[in-house]
């Protein structure tokens, strides 16, 4: 008999089918419907600014990143992630900039896929908001001609925008200093000002449901993070109105959906364990509420998130699994 | 690092202190805090106000020279008075000395630089703690005599000031897009806030750590390609 | 008064926090932060020499330093190291172990900034007693807090594969801006939009 | 005001000082001063070549005479010389050992059966079918004991097997435990004679394995003073109480080279990085 | 830090209780003290005329400025909860707590300047108010201290154009808004930065309804 | 009876179809036998004969040593030619004994070499197990003596059968079950007087519904023998996860079944008691799969201990040429071979022959903390962080973490999305520990 070339493995000698990179492009995939909505609302502008966060990311990774990470698909969730968490209007040399920004420091120095501690997309998301807070918080209008730019998105880079932007304010936003309060319809629908990626909740919705379903995301945290925000919202609304929107408002409004399904869903930023992912998800969904309550910001997921990023380590520590055969062993004793 | 510790952690009865610093040129005192020992940079010491004050580079002069003037005047009397001083009460007496010192150059900066004394704020005073001060009191001054004591304060002030310039001239010239408040690149610039706000001082030590590990790492390199 | 109480309580341990807001105790921040444990019970023992300042700064202020309030900074600095000096004393003679642990650090928390900054600030804001306790313990539960979550972020990069020059301190001042920077989702608290 | 000022300041330094007087007599904790700068003379490795847990714990009993300075393996002689006139103690003599492989199996003479994919460490492979390896006793090459030398005493050659630079190696241990194979031995640096080889299989049978293996042809131990070498257990074995009776005549018959008489490093073919630094 | 002199031979093992003398450590730590604090109270001596003179320029400068460049000034103070011209004995005339009054060249009374705070987005935002208790109406602040975002909240200090938008408002209470206004009792807010405004509007509105009943009291009283 | 169920596993492809409707066939002597001493778990085999020996079929050649031990015996007449180092399925060389098969000896029955059952104490039943050399034939080959004599303080109330053959591929209990429940029965009855327990329960995954079927048809009346349906879910044949399964009980970390009053034997354990018995030869053949994609002709056989895997696959017609990996025991806890030369041995259950296509990718991402090898892991173990531990060495923080918990099951590696081999780390790590620890007994102190 001929004997074949063999090879040795350790076993599991077999595998199942899901691969990380298989994980990371279905998850930037379902990012298409989102960005294609909000492009209904905006125009190309989201596409550009998208775009524009995406290439820088993708751009940082290739140069700063460990030899071909470019492949694992998880750069291009973090540009489009970015892209998605900014206002349509910033301007493009901003977003990329930005992009840099989270893959360099959120990432590629951390050791890149998988050892971060903080969302690399959040991670230039606070850094634009910090640097320029003022582009960050000029928020277009829906609406208008498809091409129609929204803002200076081709402003110098470096320079300033030239605003004679026609700006809207975000729900919360109106909610929290003018108190008037946007229809949890139209939140739903997606008419309203605000990031690219937070106009509309259901698409939203629906492409997490499909990962959920798909087991590329952990349903846990998002729905923990949701049930908290309603709850804890609802309660303060009918302690005090005038502070507090409704649960349901504060559920549809900000950028709470996109970073519910997408960013505390992150598996590397986020507790392993499930019940870590229940806490994690509480904490975020009751420091969202604070901030966007009673903090000087109109809107708080980014910072619930980052901050509870750095509890990670701390919730894992405290979530262990408890290892079969050892809870009689302890009572015996 | 190790020296002072340990020395700190132990009270040595030996008048001739285990631990004094070897003999060596006046020059090499005075080079070493500015490179090879640089108080920031390499023994991470003086941290808070290196961070804390440095987004603008006046500050940065105005501290530099505040600690300067403190470290080299505490170095030279702790120096001087080192074979009477006590072993168990040398610490306290090195803060008292040292906290004489912070508080002229306070009093003198309030009286005639009113502004600068504002912003730095709470920080000129805190320089008592600052870890350079104390630790050059201990590991250096109360071992050796006058002349290496005030040769090492200034190296040691020099690479202090040295280093918080470097960052203050990256934050402030990144951060408002000025250098000492004159504008640098036109009205239309964008400054970037972030840098300085506090993320932006961690930030810009951090790059800073960043390029001499990068610096160091290179050097590794060039050497096993010459070994080759 | 408990408002207000609890008002400095927050405003020092979250948004104002010593460490990241502050700039206060870097030295150790960065210093110990390599395992959790350490990393707390150093933030315990800030706490508790924090506490014992504000007590012992209100002595002073009420008592001594009325008349002479350029000795503040000289006074307040002899009174921390020696109280440092005697707790470190004690610790080492009951406490073994955790004298060990902490090491060269202990002596360090004289000349950490943040215990006379909370005396000079106490000073100047005109706190009382119970205020400036209340202070203390905000103060060193935030430098508590970004010591664990600082050494808990270290402890996971043990096992992670951090590039060569970012080992030995750039990563851990990059997590420091990061942390900073999630921090900062606090600003703005209680001035109530 | 000067006066009252000196009062406060006097007074406060004062109680403190009374304070700290009274701390000191009663809570001092004595300690030898002495550890410390032992301590600080030490290299810090904290390596454990010296039997003890740490520099620290050989500094405690250094300053106790319990041991001699020259027992750390890792510093050299003009520090343990300093150690020594410190504490006024005699330095002690150092004995260099070194690490030796015990197998010459690399990829150009070694059978490899099947092509290992999975861990690249040896630890790992070695549970996998031997890595793949024909022979089961010998080096699998994938370097655990490279990274394990904390004094960058080992590196790779171009056939896979660790060479020992015998300048750097402290005789620290480390790669002893790191070999999933057994395959280091701390052997003192004179004594020349070594078995590279630890194949059990007797007999000719062995080359299909590996072309450098022992075959147990008994040539060195008739070479050898009576004694010295034997092959009873299937693979060449050297007493070392003997080895005072090593002649080099004992290598020449053999006919795969598996027993050798070595003069510093292992192996011909030193590799050019480690050689270059070393001068 | 590794080498160490020890050209003194082998030190013998030191014994535990070898050390100063306790007499020793007394008078060296009271000495320094002593001779700290001596020099401290001459340093503070020496520079307490210019710390003073700064202070108090700054104040009245400030104050000149709410007021729109008064001729003169009076100044009353706060003691207890009534104002009076008179400091307590041993009080320190800086320190305390004060009420400026502002007169034209006629010895008309042009308005009055306090100072309050607030906390503002990231800390306390300290102005000093001038208004003319008679009409109501705001006759200009500064910001005395701030710690607003650079760029965002600081323009609260910066940025004329905001100062200019309050002139004349009637504080019955001054409210914000974010478009632009010609309402006389509300002023448009800072894009970005509609806390930090709002901080500067609670001050304000603080300041007139803290000061005016003290000041409305005080002259019952009698005082003018 | 009340069916608990173990939380976790996994759900691996199951390939039964290659081979579970094949019945079992005989296959021929081969030339020559390779009989390493070394077969079951203890101390390896003393060895009695010597090069030029002749052997009758059940002649031992080597003999117990000690009672942890059990004697190798011939497995076909022949004569011994060779005793040397030779490579054993689990990749080392083991001492072997060569036996060239007499190829026209009759290879009949010979007189009983085991006695009766009928009137035999539990000593002389205990002691005749392990002089027949039958050891665990589920795949840890653990002498099966020892599980048939319990420490007397602890009262062994049930005696679990173990059929679930979670395994992928194969099907050797699974048609032991279908084509032989009598004899399952048999052995069932046998041990059950022996540990003196009046209650069995047999544990069968549902995906063998014929199995089940043909057991509840043979089943003993005079018998309280209980046939339990399954979640097919891997790896319900763990030991403490069948336990688990069946009673709800938790065997506590690092203790064996019979704290808890169980002993578990593997069917295939209990039909070879049978046939020892019945026959009066000692165990020197068993069944094995021979199945996988990468083989032309799989099948059921019947294979002499000490069959060379060149010889078996030739019986099988070879292998295809994609075949990649050659494996003994099941995809996911087997041992990959490197030497076709190896043997079967008497733990070797199966022989599965894996396509290129098959195979484990080679590229192994960054550990992304996805958290699906802890949702996996039957035994609640935290794999992700003691991938990372293992990474970087510190095996004594792994133990910390329990590492002597993981029972090596690769559910963790095969749900990993990154392809880290998870269990090869583990295996490695806790021989690494072993290592560390008995190098360095003052570790820790520095
Ligand atoms: C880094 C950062 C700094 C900020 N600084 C200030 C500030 O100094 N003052 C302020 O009023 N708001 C500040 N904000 C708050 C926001 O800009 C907030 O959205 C704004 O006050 C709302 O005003 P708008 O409705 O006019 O946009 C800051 C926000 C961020 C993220
Ligand atoms: C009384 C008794 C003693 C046992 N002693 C051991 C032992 O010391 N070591 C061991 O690994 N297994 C021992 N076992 C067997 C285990 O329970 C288990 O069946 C065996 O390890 C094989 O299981 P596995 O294939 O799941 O690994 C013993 C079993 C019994 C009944
Ligand atoms: C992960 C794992 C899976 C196992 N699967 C099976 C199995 O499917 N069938 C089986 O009989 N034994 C299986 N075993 C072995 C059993 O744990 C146990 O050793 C055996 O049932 C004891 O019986 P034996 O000694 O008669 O072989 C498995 C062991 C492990 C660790
Ligand atoms: C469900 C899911 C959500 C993700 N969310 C983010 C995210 O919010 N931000 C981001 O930068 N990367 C995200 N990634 C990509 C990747 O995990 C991330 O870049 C890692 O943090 C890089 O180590 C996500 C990936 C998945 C599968
Ligand atoms: S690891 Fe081995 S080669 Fe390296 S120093 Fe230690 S004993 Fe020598
Ligand atoms: S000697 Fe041992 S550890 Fe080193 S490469 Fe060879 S097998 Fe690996
Ligand atoms: S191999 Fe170990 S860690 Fe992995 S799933 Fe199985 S028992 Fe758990
Ligand atoms: S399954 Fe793999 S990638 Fe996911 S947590 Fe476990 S080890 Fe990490
Ligand atoms: S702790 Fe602040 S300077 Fe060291």
């Amino acid at each position: 008999m001929n004997a074949p070339r063999l090879i040795v493995t350790a076993s599991p000698h077999v595998k199942g089918d899901d691969s990380t990179p298989r994980i990371m492009w279905t998850v930037a995939a379902s990012l298409v419907p989102v960005i294609a909505a909000s492009m209904f609302f905006f125009g190309i502008s989201s596409l550009l600014v998208v775009l524009a966060a995406t290439l820088g990311a993708l751009l940082t990774e290739r140069f700063l990143g460990r030899p071909r990470s470019l492949r694992d698909g998880s750069a291009m969730i973090t540009g489009l992630l970015l892209g998605l968490s900014l206002p349509p209007g910033i301007p493009l040399w901003m977003a990329a900039l930005g992009g840099f920004f989270g893959i360099a420091f959120g990432k590629a120095i951390w050791g890149g896929l998988g050892q971060n501690g903080f969302n690399p997309a959040l991670i230039g998301r606070a850094f634009l908001q910090t640097a320029f807070p003022v582009a960050i918080t000029t928020w277009p209008t829906p609406g208008g001609n498809f091409f129609t730019l929204k803002g200076d998105l081709f402003a110098v880079p470096f320079m300033h925008p030239v605003s004679d932007v026609v700006t809207s304010a975000t729900p919360l936003g109106l909610f929290k200093f003018e108190q008037t309060l946007t229809s949890v319809v139209n939140l739903v629908l997606g008419t309203t000002g605000g990031s690219v990626g937070e106009t509309s909740a259901i698409v939203i919705l629906i492409c997490g449901a499909f990962l959920a379903w798909k087991g590329y995301l952990n349903w846990r945290s998002p729905v923990s993070i949701i049930l908290t925000v309603l709850v804890l919202g609802q309660l303060l609304h009918w302690i005090n109105p005038v502070r507090s929107a409704d649960g349901l408002f504060h559920v549809f409004s900000g950028g709470l959906m996109l970073g519910a399904v997408y960013m505390a869903t992150d598996m590397v930023t986020v507790p392993t364990t499930n019940k870590g992912r229940w806490l994690f998800g509480a904490c975020v969904g009751a420091i969202v509420v604070i901030i966007r309550v009673y903090g000087g910001l109109p809107e708080g997921v980014m910072y619930a998130i980052l901050i509870m990023n750095a509890f990670t380590p701390l919730i894992n520590r405290a979530t262990q699994p408890t290892v079969f055969g050892t809870v009689k062993l302890k009572e015996a004793k | 690092m190790t020296a002072i510790g340990v020395e700190i952690a132990v009270d040595a009865p030996e008048p001739i202190v285990p631990g004094a610093p070897p003999p060596q040129p006046l020059s090499l005192d005075f080079w070493r805090g500015i490179a090879d020992d640089n108080p920031v940079m390499i023994q991470m010491l003086g941290l808070c106000p290196a961070m804390a004050i440095s987004n603008q580079v006046s500050n940065g002069l105005g501290m530099g020279a505040a600690t300067i003037f403190v470290l080299v005047c505490s170095s030279l009397l702790i120096s001087s008075l080192r074979k009477v001083i006590p072993n168990e009460v040398r610490l306290a007496t090195y803060i008292l000395i040292i906290a004489t010192f912070v508080t002229i150059s306070d009093l003198v900066m309030q009286a005639y630089f009113p502004l600068l004394s504002k912003t730095l704020g709470a920080f000129v005073p805190l320089i008592v703690v600052n870890c350079i001060i104390l630790g050059r009191a201990e590991a250096f001054a109360g071992k050796v005599g006058v002349r290496r004591a005030v040769a090492d304060a200034f190296g040691q002030g020099l690479g202090f000031t040295a280093a918080l310039l470097i960052m203050c001239i990256v934050r402030e010239v990144v951060g408002s897009g000025t250098f000492l408040g004159f504008q640098l690149f036109g009205p239309h610039y964008e400054p970037w806030v972030f840098m300085i706000m506090p993320p932006g001082g961690f930030l810009t030590m951090g790059l800073m750590f960043l390029a001499m590990g990068w610096w160091g790492e290179r050097k590794k390199a060039k050497l096993a390609e010459v070994a080759k | 008064m408990i408002s207000e109480l609890s008002w400095i309580f927050f405003s020092t341990l979250l948004i104002n926090n010593f460490t990241l807001a502050m700039f206060l105790g870097l030295c150790s921040f960065f210093g110990v932060t390599t395992k959790m444990d350490t990393g707390w019970r150093l933030g315990a023992a800030n706490t508790f020499v924090l506490v014992m300042t504000a007590v012992a700064v209100w002595i002073l202020n009420t008592f001594i330093l009325a008349q002479a309030p350029y000795l503040r900074t000289i006074a307040f600095i002899v009174v921390i190291a020696s109280l440092v000096q005697i707790v470190e004393m004690v610790i080492k003679k009951f406490l073994p172990v955790l004298f060990r642990e902490l090491g060269i650090y202990l002596p360090l928390i004289t000349t950490n900034c943040a215990i006379l900054y909370l005396a000079l600030t106490q000073t100047t804001r005109g706190y009382n007693l119970l205020e400036g306790i209340v202070y203390a313990i905000g103060g060193g539960l935030g430098l508590t807090l970004a010591l664990t979550l600082m050494a808990s972020i270290r402890e996971r990069l043990d096992v992670a594969d951090v590039p060569a020059m970012a080992r030995r301190m750039g990563l851990v001042l990059i997590i420091a801006a990061c942390m900073s920077m999630a921090f900062m989702g606090f600003a703005g608290m209680g001035s109530g939009g | 005001m000067i006066i009252q000022a000196i009062l406060i300041l006097g007074g406060t330094g004062l109680v403190f000082a009374i304070l700290i007087a009274l701390a000191n007599k009663k809570l001092k904790v004595w300690e030898d001063p002495r550890i410390d700068v032992v301590a600080a003379m030490l290299p810090s490795a904290n390596c454990g070549a010296c039997g003890l847990p740490g520099c620290r714990a050989f500094a405690e009993k250094a300053v106790m005479g319990a041991i001699q300075p020259a027992k750390c393996t890792v510093s050299n002689a003009e520090r343990i010389g300093e150690i020594a006139h410190f504490l006024g103690v005699d330095a002690g003599e150092a004995i260099k050992r070194v690490a030796r492989l015990q197998c010459s199996g690399g990829t150009d003479v070694a059978v490899q059966r099947a092509e290992y994919r999975g861990l690249g460490t040896c630890e790992a492979a070695a549970a996998v079918s031997g890595g793949g390896k024909g022979c089961a006793w010998g080096c699998l090459g994938l370097a655990d004991c490279e990274r394990a030398c904390t004094f960058g005493a080992i590196r790779m050659n171009a056939e896979g097997l660790p060479v020992v630079d015998v300048e750097k190696c402290t005789a620290c241990n480390d790669c002893v435990v790191a070999c999933p194979k057994d395959l280091f031995v701390l052997q003192l640096l004179d004594h020349p004679l070594l078995v590279q080889c630890k194949n059990l299989v007797q007999g000719d049978g062995v080359l299909e394995q590996c072309a450098v293996a022992c075959t147990t042809c008994g040539k060195c131990v008739l070479d050898a003073a009576p004694g010295l070498i034997s092959v009873a257990s299937g693979v060449a074995v050297i007493n070392y109480d003997k080895i005072v009776d090593a002649e080099e005549s004992a290598v020449e018959r053999c006919p795969t080279g598996a027993i050798v008489w070595l003069r510093g490093a292992q192996f011909a073919r030193v590799p050019v990085l480690s050689s270059a630094e070393a001068a | 830090m590794s080498g160490h002199e020890h050209s003194h031979g082998a030190p013998a093992a030191p014994t535990p209780d070898a050390g100063s003398s306790t007499a020793r450590l007394l008078f060296t730590l009271a000495f320094f003290g002593s001779l700290g604090g001596g020099i401290l109270a001459y340093t503070y001596q020496q520079t307490l005329t210019p710390i003073r003179k700064f202070a108090a320029e700054k104040v009245e400068a400030a104050v000149k400025e709410v007021l729109g460049g008064p001729a003169t000034l009076d100044t009353l103070f706060l003691v207890g909860d009534t104002l009076s011209q008179e400091l307590p004995a041993g009080e320190d005339p800086l320190v305390a707590t004060k009420l400026f009054i502002g007169f034209n060249e006629a010895g008309e009374r042009i308005g009055v300047a306090v100072e309050e705070w607030t906390p503002g987005f990231a800390a306390e935002v300290r102005l000093m108010v001038g208004f003319n208790p008679a009409t109501g109406a705001l006759t200009g602040f500064k910001v005395l201290a701030q710690t607003e975002t650079p760029g965002l909240g600081d323009k609260i200090a910066k940025d004329t154009s905001f100062a200019s938008r309050f002139m004349g408002k009637l504080v019955n209470p001054l409210k914000g808004t974010k478009n632009p206004t010609t309402d006389p009792s509300t002023v448009q807010t800072l894009t970005g930065a509609t806390i930090s405004s709002k901080a500067v509007i609670k001050v304000i509105n603080k300041a007139v309804e803290t000061w005016k009943p003290r000041l409305d009291a005080y002259e019952k009283g009698g005082g003018k | 009876m009340a069916f608990f169920g173990f939380a976790h596993g996994v759900h691996p492809p199951e390939e039964k179809g290659l081979t579970s409707a094949l019945p079992i066939r005989r296959m021929p002597y081969p030339d020559e036998l390779v009989l390493p001493l070394r077969q079951h778990a203890g101390k390896e085999a003393k060895l009695c004969v010597k090069v030029g020996d002749h052997v009758e079929r059940g002649d031992p050649v080597g003999l117990a040593d000690g009672y942890m031990s059990v004697p190798i015996h011939a497995s076909a007449a022949g004569t011994i030619t060779g005793i040397d180092w030779w490579p054993h399925p689990d990749g080392t060389m083991a001492q072997s004994v060569h036996i060239t098969v007499e190829k026209y000896a009759l290879q009949v029955p010979r007189p009983r070499l085991v006695p009766r059952w009928d009137g035999l104490t539990v000593e002389q039943v205990v002691k005749a197990v392990q002089d027949a050399g039958v050891v665990g034939l589920g795949g840890a080959a653990f002498p099966t003596h020892i599980k048939l004599a319990p420490p007397k303080d602890h009262a062994v109330h049930t005696l679990i059968v173990n059929g679930a053959e979670c395994e992928p591929y194969l099907t050797s209990d699974h048609r032991t079950m279908v084509e032989y429940p009598e004899r399952v029965h048999f052995g069932c009855r046998i041990m059950m007087q022996t540990l003196g327990v009046s209650k069995a329960v047999i544990g069968v995954e549902r995906n063998k519904p014929d199995a089940i079927a043909a057991l509840q048809r043979t089943k003993p009346a005079d018998l309280d023998i209980v046939i339990l349906p399954l979640t097919v879910k891997y790896p319900q044949g763990a030991e403490k996860m069948l336990i688990h399964s069946v009673t709800g009980i938790e065997v506590p970390s690092g203790k064996l079944p019979v704290t808890v009053g169980v002993v578990v034997q593997n069917v295939g354990s209990l039909a070879a008691v049978a046939e020892v018995f019945d026959t009066g030869l000692p165990l020197i053949e068993r069944i094995v799969t021979v199945t996988g994609h990468g083989l032309r002709r799989p099948a059921n056989l019947i294979v002499p201990v000490g069959t060379r895997l060149r010889d078996l696959l030739a019986h099988c017609d070879g292998v295809t040429p994609d075949a990649a990996e050659v494996i003994i025991g099941g995809p996911m806890m087997g041992l990959a071979q490197s030497n076709l030369d190896a043997p079967v041995i008497k733990g070797t259950t199966g022989v599965v022959v894996l396509a290129a296509h098959e195979t484990r990718g080679e590229t192994i991402y960054p550990c992304i903390h996805c958290g699906r090898c802890l949702d996996a892991c039957p035994v609640f173990l935290n794999p992700s962080w003691l991938g990372d531990l293992a990474r970087v060495k510190r095996y004594a923080d792994m133990a910390d973490h329990h590492l002597a918990d993981c029972m090596l099951c690769g559910s963790c590696a095969y749900v990993c999305p990154s392809n880290i081999p998870l269990s090869q780390l583990f295996q490695a790590s806790k021989v690494a520990l072993r290592r560390t620890l008995q190098a360095a007994p003052q570790a820790g102190a520095a």
